[in-house]
């Protein structure tokens, strides 16, 4: 059923008797075209399959229910505020794709482009910004770069006149925003589900078939299923499940926790990240401050987190929002990241034919869904890279290509 | 002030010698010494305190503890403001203010009530569906609408005036929760010696135990559990730990705690913190957290007025408050039964009992009729009518027959969900435990033990004996000879229970979850479209994601979703608590580290000599650093940086350069570790000389760079950048640990031992020469570029380093820091006949751009030896770290952009640093971005603004002009690529003699 | 979190800084294959859910560079020794 | 000796003050790290031994008085404190030439000193180490980290300790030091 206030006011008046199953819970098949695995990136990547490419016969695999990997438990932050070359056109494609998600899926997922603003508290981070901003426009993306009072026009509550880092300014994107998490899962499994696309849970990949060099299908717990090509888009399990396949990774999985608040009427405008600490927030449609900061900073596939990495990003969040100091945390999460050895994603083909992986996202990769189901589906549907994805090469490691934006090198930890 | 109309003149443990006046919503009202904002509010006969989150329905108090989903206030006033206080877990004092929230104009009228009538539109997951056309009015109308329909309380947006303190401990055994069950804990582990520390969450000790008129051994069990604190209070090996909440689990056995510590106060004390932040490490815990009593789901459940059976009894029995005249009492437990005895007693008639069991213990029965309590069997409620203030309800009896009672109290008792979330919070989910109907931990943390009624352990001898047991077990484990307490006599009472999650014929909303309006019909749709894992029916309809946490709601939802769907509750599911157990002020989180306490501040021994003479100071890592000296009479800072940067240039000057870091490094191996972590050789260096190296990071990129000095065979000093200090330390530390643990080398940091002071320009030579006089020997021969000396001066030992940043004639003078002050002090009189100019890190930066040397903004580990320039510095004669990365193609790469300088073509054009660079005539696009300006400075040497940056083969477009692309500060300006030496390229005034 | 480092005893995570797989020796940089075996050092860390070898940095404690291993799935710390091999 | 350089101390404000704890600035002490030499540990120790009666801890411990003691802060590398910063490094680097590195650090901390029977009630809130009696004996030494500011502690005899803090960080420490010292 079309989603729209007449439907809404129509089923109301029936006592919402006629909704139906937002997405077909679909039994695995014997055999299809292209398996995909992981229900995050992966059900963009089938939408889209099906939608621009035309491919029917496809099925996206999760282990757990949908939406319960990284898309479903991220701060839903969307921007396309990069600086490296392999990254802009890439983002900014997602960002365009975001603008026109609930047209194309027929879903709400609230994309809300009210501003992604970064603090700048010294004279070198404003010229990083500066690069960063003129990097961004030169791929015609917005960009502005705010001083201390315009800054503080937008926010007038941050800590300006007593902080241990001074605020001088801020690079803003004001097409940046957020994005409900959770619909977005549910959205393109809708919208692929209505396509065709089996859209199959608990459903845990143990293992792959490999003939030859060539993948012929993917071992699951709920048995074999035959594949002409398998897509692995799994966040957080790349390096376990590609050792399934005998692959080792320029990948280490990571925790990255995020908090939500009690729920408050409307504090914060748009996103702010403080640059000076490890702290950001925006507050989402129903109240809650949504914030968080750095990774834990150690291998973990606990998803769970530490009590000192919540210490620091309160910190960080007093320093600069001394209001913040009576309200309630009321929850803190984790979600197992893919951290790469440059900070960026990898999309490409890998050196067994047939299969295909998406992976390294770190913990940016929610932004990147639109752009990454569909540069992926690219990649499945025609065998060549996407124009816009094409540096994000598995071999980039081995041949010195990174895109290393926060510049720190092969330690995942600090990207 | 009112007198307090529900309040029995008799009973409790309240204090009626201490009057306490509080207002709610603007109104006056009268409480005691040991009420809640809550229990004083019933007292006051207020029923009606908040509103929900949706339909702004009106909503009384449900329960009496900190799972409280309705009973939020924002609790005081001004910049002390505090949203969503749950008024049941207040302590009241004298002169609180508190104001219901979420209403508009006022609590008894509410504008936005009408979304009741709406209410089909606004089901579970509405929003997904609509609002999406126009696109445009989703930012500009239908979200800000939403955005300000939802939400609780406001914030204050002040600051908060209060500090908060967080602190460390250590015990043997953490007992968490001070019911029966762990007083008992306490008591078993505290006699045999163990460190304990007894949390509860109340301020005072006793859980149920203080609500109940049970008797222990023969006395009122409130009177035997202030005897166990009494005889706790008195072992010097326990803490007691009042209005302390165990929130989180976290590895190793670290549990994070919350001490109100002066929430009980108007304002907190002179230097006493709001609250406390306990970050306790326990060898063994004993979770005795009770357990939390069940709603029914049914038609108008939520009116004010229904109540938690347990809580009801909380307000009668402890605080002496009558929640009402004439109640009701619906259970499925034998444990509601029991509030029919304390509502006698208490003086409230009670107009039925409604029970959906057929069939129920025979002295349930008895309780009933001595309280001439009419009895329904096998019926259920269907309705609860009255608005804000309930009024009646409809009983459908056995019979099926429909009733009105009267009524403005209805007591709820559906069992209980021991409070086992603590067990949740390595990501474990607790299993259903038939027998008791609910929810227990399976796995237990390491070192957790369970007991009591969160153990599912329901009749009062268990818990006394569970607790017992867990605290004797626990002092044993931690090596202590436990003798367990004998357990104290108690009345057995019966404790079974049938839960009904929902009566399916109700009228009305019923609700599930309180705070974020989910009812039975959300449940259902959520099953009808497809979200039926309990963790997308959470998401779809909220459940459980209120401030609250859905400890009131959680379960009933997921078994309402099991019958709706025909699986078994276990198949279902539940979902996961986490962590903090109890929302957690933020501000607790972060301590003393607020505002300019964000993180420690390091100061130089030369700040204060620096403050005196006018300096203003910038931030560089931790430190703060004179980042220049105003006079009198100077515009702005670059007319002062201008100022200090033509003095040492025609003069000389001096610069605080004590936050470079600097590292010892000693052993007969000390040359072999350098030349393995720089790309150049250091073991071939002479002793008494310095060289300036580079360090690349294993992948090949640049790190750091500094000079190193060697003082002796054995002993080189290193110097890294501030910025890079901790991280060259640890990366030494790494080379010489665990990539060559063979060396004999010895490393330590010796940044804070030395202030260090440079100290250049033509004169520089000069003024040393006036303070040190024979000291040494600074003639060109005796002391020349790049010499290093250590010596003996005015009772100390001097290090002396003739290295340049700015190109001057420059030394580095430095001495152990407890002589800083007396240093700059000194070495100013020695320089004032040569007009000696101190400068700071700007001036320090101009020169050093003048000079083109590369720092921070140039090694922000994207670049390569190479791409700076230092590509043959790298020795082909030896290995060292990043060496063979460094080789990739990538990184070699011709096209990469090379390090150069830039002048603008119009020389009275600013540069900005951060500019892309652009050929002449290219259009703005990525395709034609040819690399970036790193820094620049205004040279008043040359009059005009210059730049360092990298760009394209640079260094073979000498001459060329390109476009500097700064649209972002609207700053396009025409440069001509040029060397990046702008002054001396010959490095004659090194030389200065 | 807490790691029991060899010298200093039971310390809180906040102590140390991480660095990650710690089963792979640096190679010798004059073999014929030193470049790929770099890329493999540098770049190719183990991952797995479960126990790991790892080095830690006991930067504000005793400065030791730890080889702890540790369950990445539990957190569970199963033995640390100074990464020098030093006893003391 | 200091006619031309007058040391200052590294702490400008006052201590708090309240019943049972006292706060002072050891200034003027010597300090200096002691790096053992690749397989001299034998050696050094005996040295130690010989020339000072101090048995060189192999742990986080403190061993002899305030004239002169050794707090182990490492492995193989221990603290040396001796009551006057005036020749007290090279003494020691000449006395141990060839059995360990020396460097003079008598200027790179700020010590403490905190008596009274609170002492240790406050140092407790600030270290996430365990200083129960029972468990942080007299003489037992350890590097840690209270707020932020690294710092090694060590207590002397029964009830009082020292604690040695960055000086560059002694006004943040300061900080906490009054924000806690209300027990
Ligand atoms: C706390 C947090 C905050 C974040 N904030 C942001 C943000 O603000 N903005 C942003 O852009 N990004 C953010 N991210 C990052 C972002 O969420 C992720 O990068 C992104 O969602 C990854 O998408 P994915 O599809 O690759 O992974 P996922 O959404 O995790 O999907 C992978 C799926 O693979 C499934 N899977 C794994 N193994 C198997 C198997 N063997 N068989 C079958 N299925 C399997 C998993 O169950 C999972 O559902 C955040 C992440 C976290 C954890
Ligand atoms: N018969 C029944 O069905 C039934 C059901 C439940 C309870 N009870 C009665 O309840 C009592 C149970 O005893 P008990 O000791 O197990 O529980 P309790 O409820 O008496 O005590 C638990 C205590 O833990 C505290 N607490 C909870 N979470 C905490 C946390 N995270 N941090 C700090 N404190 C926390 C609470 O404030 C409370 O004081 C008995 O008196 C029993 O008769 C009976
Ligand atoms: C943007 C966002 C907002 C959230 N808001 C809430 C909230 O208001 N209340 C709540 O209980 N949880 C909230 N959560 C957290 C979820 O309950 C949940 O913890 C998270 O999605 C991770 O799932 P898990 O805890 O089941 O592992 C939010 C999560 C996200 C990503
Ligand atoms: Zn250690």
């Amino acid at each position: 059923m079309q989603f729209s206030a007449l439907s809404l006011a129509y089923n109301a008046l029936t006592g919402h008797r006629h909704w139906k199953p937002t997405w077909r819970d679909a039994a695995p098949k014997d055999a299809y075209d292209i398996v995909i695995i992981g229900g995050g990136h992966g059900l963009a990547a089938s939408y889209y399959l099906a939608k621009e490419f035309g491919f029917r016969n496809i099925a996206v695999l999760d282990k757990g229910w949908i939406g319960g990997g990284n898309i479903g438990r991220n701060t839903t932050i969307v921007r396309s505020n990069y600086l490296l070359p392999g990254n802009i056109p890439f983002y900014e494609l997602s960002m365009k794709l975001w603008e026109k998600l609930e047209d194309d899926l027929n879903y709400n997922t609230m994309v809300s482009q009210r501003g992604v603003l970064n603090l700048f508290h010294s004279d070198a981070q404003r010229d990083a910004y500066a690069r960063r901003g003129n990097a961004m426009r030169l791929e015609g993306v917005d960009a502005q770069l705010l001083h201390r009072e315009e800054v503080r026009a937008m926010a007038p509550f941050l800590n300006f006149d007593n902080g241990r880092f001074p605020i001088q300014g801020g690079l803003l994107q004001k097409r940046g925003g957020t994005v409900r998490h959770d619909a977005v899962a549910w959205g393109y499994a809708r919208a692929a589900s209505d396509l065709g696309v089996d859209v199959v849970q608990n459903c845990e990949v143990t293992g792959f078939r490999i003939d030859n060099g060539k993948v012929e299908g993917v071992e699951t717990s709920r048995g074999f299923i035959r594949a002409g090509k398998v897509a692995v888009a799994v966040a957080g399990n790349s390096s376990r499940v590609m050792s399934l396949a005998g692959m080792r990774l320029p990948i280490e999985t990571h925790v990255l926790q995020a908090f939500v608040s009690e729920g408050l009427k409307p504090a914060i405008p748009g996103v702010i990240t403080f640059g000076a600490g490890h702290f950001y927030i925006s507050q989402s449609d129903k109240g809650g401050l949504v914030f968080g900061g750095d990774i834990d900073g150690y291998n973990s596939y606990a998803q769970r987190g530490n009590l000192p990495v919540i210490e620091d990003v309160c910190e960080g969040g007093m320093a600069v929002m001394p209001m913040l100091g009576r309200a309630r945390l009321l929850r803190g999460w984790g979600g197992l990241m893919d951290m790469s050895m440059d900070g960026s994603p990898i999309i490409d083909r890998t050196p067994i034919d047939g299969l295909y992986l998406n992976a390294g996202w770190c913990y940016g990769g929610f932004k990147a869904t639109p752009a990454s189901g569909f540069c992926f589906a690219h990649l499945l549907a025609t065998g060549t890279p996407h124009p816009t994805a094409e540096a994000y090469r598995l071999d980039r490691f081995e041949t010195g290509h990174l895109i290393d934006e926060k510049g720190v090198g092969a330690q995942p930890n600090l990207h | 002030m009112s007198p307090q109309p529900n309040r029995r003149a008799t009973g409790g443990l309240i204090d009626r010698s201490v009057s306490l006046n509080f207002s709610f919503d603007g109104k006056q009202y009268g409480g005691f010494a040991g009420d809640t904002l809550a229990s004083a509010l019933v007292a006051n006969g207020v029923t009606l305190v908040g509103r929900s989150f949706k339909y702004h329905r009106p909503r009384g108090f449900l329960t009496a503890g900190s799972e409280e989903p309705n009973g939020l206030v924002e609790l005081r006033t001004g910049a002390r403001r505090e949203p969503n206080t749950k008024a049941t877990t207040v302590e009241l004092y004298n002169g609180l203010a508190a104001m219901s929230q979420n209403r508009w104009p006022s609590l008894a009228f509410d504008i936005q009530s009408i979304n009741n009538w709406f209410s089909p539109l606004l089901g579970a997951g509405f929003y997904y569906k609509t609002f999406m056309w126009p696109g445009f009015l989703w930012e500009k109308l239908y979200e800000p609408l939403i955005r300000r329909s939802a939400g609780l309380g406001r914030l204050s947006m002040e600051s908060d005036p209060d500090s908060y303190e967080k602190v460390h401990a250590f015990c043997d055994v953490l007992v968490i929760g001070g019911g029966a069950a762990g007083l008992m804990a306490a008591l078993a582990a505290g006699r045999s010696g163990a460190r304990v520390i007894l949390c509860d969450e109340d301020f005072r000790f006793g859980g149920r135990l203080l609500s109940e008129r049970t008797e222990i051994d023969g006395t009122p069990c409130a009177e035997w559990a202030a005897n166990v604190v009494a005889e706790l209070d008195g072992l010097p090996n326990v803490t007691l730990l009042p209005s302390t909440t165990v929130f989180g689990v976290y590895d190793g056995g670290t549990y994070g705690a919350i001490e109100k510590v002066s929430d009980h106060l108007e304002t907190p004390g002179p230097g006493q913190p709001r609250q406390r932040l306990w970050k306790i490490v326990a060898k063994r815990s004993v979770l005795a957290a009770g357990a939390i009593e069940r709603p029914i789901v049914f038609g108008g459940n939520d009116t004010p007025g229904v109540m938690l059976a347990s809580a009801v009894r909380t307000y009668v029995n402890r605080y002496a408050a009558n929640p009402g005249k004439r109640a009701v009492v619906f259970t499925s437990s034998d444990d509601g039964w029991r509030t029919i005895a304390d509502l006698a007693a208490a003086g409230i008639e009670i107009a039925a009992v409604v029970d959906p069991r057929l069939q129920v213990a025979p002295s349930l029965g008895d309780i009933a009729k001595r309280a001439h309590a009419p009895v329904f069997l096998g019926a259920r409620l269907r309705e609860a009518n009255g608005g804000h203030a309930l009024a009646s309800l409809s009983i459908i009896g056995a019979d099926n027959r429909e009733r009105q009672v009267r009524a403005d109290l209805l007591a709820v008792a559906n069992g209980s969900n021991p409070n086992i979330g603590l067990t949740n919070h390595y990501g474990h989910r607790p299993v259903w435990n038939e027998e008791i109907s609910a929810f227990v931990a399976d796995v237990l943390l390491p070192g957790m033990s369970v007991a009591g009624a969160a153990a599912g352990r329901f009749a009062l001898a268990d818990i006394l004996r569970t607790g017992a047991d867990a605290g004797a077990k626990a002092a044993e484990d931690t090596g202590f000879s436990a003798t367990m307490p004998p357990v104290p006599a108690t009345t057995a009472d019966p404790v079974s229970a049938t839960p009904l999650w929902h009566v399916d014929k109700s009228r009305g909303k019923a609700f599930v979850d309180f705070q974020n309006d989910v009812t039975a019909k959300d449940v259902a749709l959520a099953a009808q479209e497809g979200f039926r894992a309990i963790e997308h029916l959470k998401r779809y309809t909220t459940l459980g994601m209120a401030t609250d946490q859905g400890k009131t709601s959680s379960v009933t939802g997921l078994a309402i979703m099991a019958e709706l769907t025909g699986r078994s509750i276990p198949v279902t599911g539940v979902t996961i608590a986490r962590p903090p157990h109890v929302p957690v002020a933020i501000g607790a989180f972060a301590g003393i580290h607020t505002g300019p306490h964000f993180k420690p501040t390091r100061l130089t021994s030369g700040h204060r000599w620096a403050e005196e003479n006018g300096a203003s100071f910038v931030e560089a890592g931790q430190w703060l650093r004179p980042q220049w000296f105003s006079r009198p009479g100077e515009m702005d800072w670059l007319e002062t940086v201008n100022r200090e940067v033509l003095a040492v240039r025609n003069g000389v000057g001096i610069c605080d350069v004590s936050t470079l870091g600097k590292i010892d490094i000693q052993g007969p191996d000390a040359g072999i570790l350098l030349d393995r972590v720089y790309i150049n050789m250091f073991s071939t260096l002479a002793v008494g000389r310095a060289r300036y190296g580079m360090m690349l990071r294993e992948d090949g990129f640049a790190m750091d760079d500094g000079t190193t000095a060697r003082f002796s065979e054995t002993r080189y000093v290193m110097s890294t950048t501030t910025a890079n200090a901790a991280k060259a330390m640890s990366h030494l530390e790494f080379a010489r640990q665990v990539l060559w643990p063979e060396l004999d080398v010895q490393t330590v940091s010796i940044t804070e031992q030395w202030a260090q002071y440079a100290v250049a320009g033509p004169n520089a030579r000069k003024l040393l020469q006036n303070l040190f006089g024979l000291a040494i020997d600074l003639s060109p021969e005796a002391f020349p570029y790049m010499g290093v000396a250590e010596f003996e001066f005015g009772g100390t030992t001097v290090r002396l380093f003739r290295l340049s940043f700015s190109g001057e004639l420059a030394y580095e003078v430095a001495v152990p820091a407890h002589y800083g002050d007396a240093l700059i002090r000194r070495l100013m009189a020695a320089g004032a006949e040569f007009g000696v100019t101190p400068y700071g890190t700007e001036a320090l930066s101009v020169m050093r751009i003048e000079k083109g040397h590369v720092a921070g903004n140039e090694l922000n580990g994207q670049t390569t030896a190479g791409d700076l320039g230092f590509g043959r510095m790298m020795s082909k004669k030896k290995d060292f770290i990043g060496r063979t990365l460094a080789a990739r193609p990538g990184l070699v790469d011709p096209e990469r952009p090379v390090f150069v300088g830039f002048k603008p073509v119009d020389p009275s054009r600013r540069l900005r640093a951060g500019a892309h660079f652009l050929g002449l005539g290219k259009a703005a696009t990525t395709a034609n971005d040819e690399g970036y300006m790193t820094s620049v400075a205004y040279s008043p040497n040359l009059g005009h603004w210059i730049g360092l940056g990298l760009i394209k083969h640079g260094p073979e477009r000498l001459g060329e002009r390109v476009r500097a692309y700064d649209p972002i500060r609207n700053g396009d300006v025409e440069v001509e690529i040029c060397s990046p030496v702008f002054v001396d390229p010959e490095g004659a005034r090194l030389q200065h003699v | 979190m807490r790691l029991p480092c060899p010298f200093c005893g039971s310390r809180d995570l906040s102590e140390f800084t991480y660095l990650g797989d710690a089963t792979a020796a640096r190679p010798d940089p004059d073999a014929p294959d030193a470049a790929s075996a770099f890329f493999d050092y540098a770049y190719l860390r183990d991952n797995p859910a479960g126990p790991h070898r790892e080095y830690w940095y006991h930067a504000q404690g005793c400065r030791s560079w730890l080889t702890v291993e540790r369950n990445t799935r539990t957190h569970e710390i199963l033995s640390a020794s100074l990464a020098s091999g030093n006893v003391q | 000796m200091s006619e031309l350089f007058a040391p200052l101390p590294a702490f400008e404000t006052a201590f708090p003050i309240s019943d049972g704890l006292t706060i002072e600035e050891r200034s003027g002490i010597g300090l200096a790290t002691v790096m053992i030499r690749k397989d001299q540990s034998a050696a050094l120790v005996k040295r130690v031994r010989s020339l000072y009666g101090i048995n060189l801890p192999a742990s986080p411990s403190r061993a002899g008085t305030d004239d002169l003691a050794f707090i182990g802060i490492g492995p193989g590398v221990w603290l040396a404190a001796g009551s006057s910063s005036s020749g007290f490094t090279s003494m020691l680097a000449n006395d141990l030439e060839g059995l360990a590195s020396v460097s003079d650090q008598s200027s790179g901390y700020a010590v403490l000193r905190l008596s009274g029977p609170k002492a240790r009630t406050l140092l407790q809130k600030g270290v996430p180490i365990d200083l129960h009696p029972s468990v942080f004996r007299p003489e037992k030494a350890a590097v840690t980290v209270i707020a932020h500011i690294g710092c090694m502690l060590w207590q002397t005899d029964e009830g009082a300790f020292e604690v040695a803090v960055f000086r560059s960080m002694a006004g943040s420490f300061h900080h906490w030091l009054a924000a806690s010292a209300a027990i």
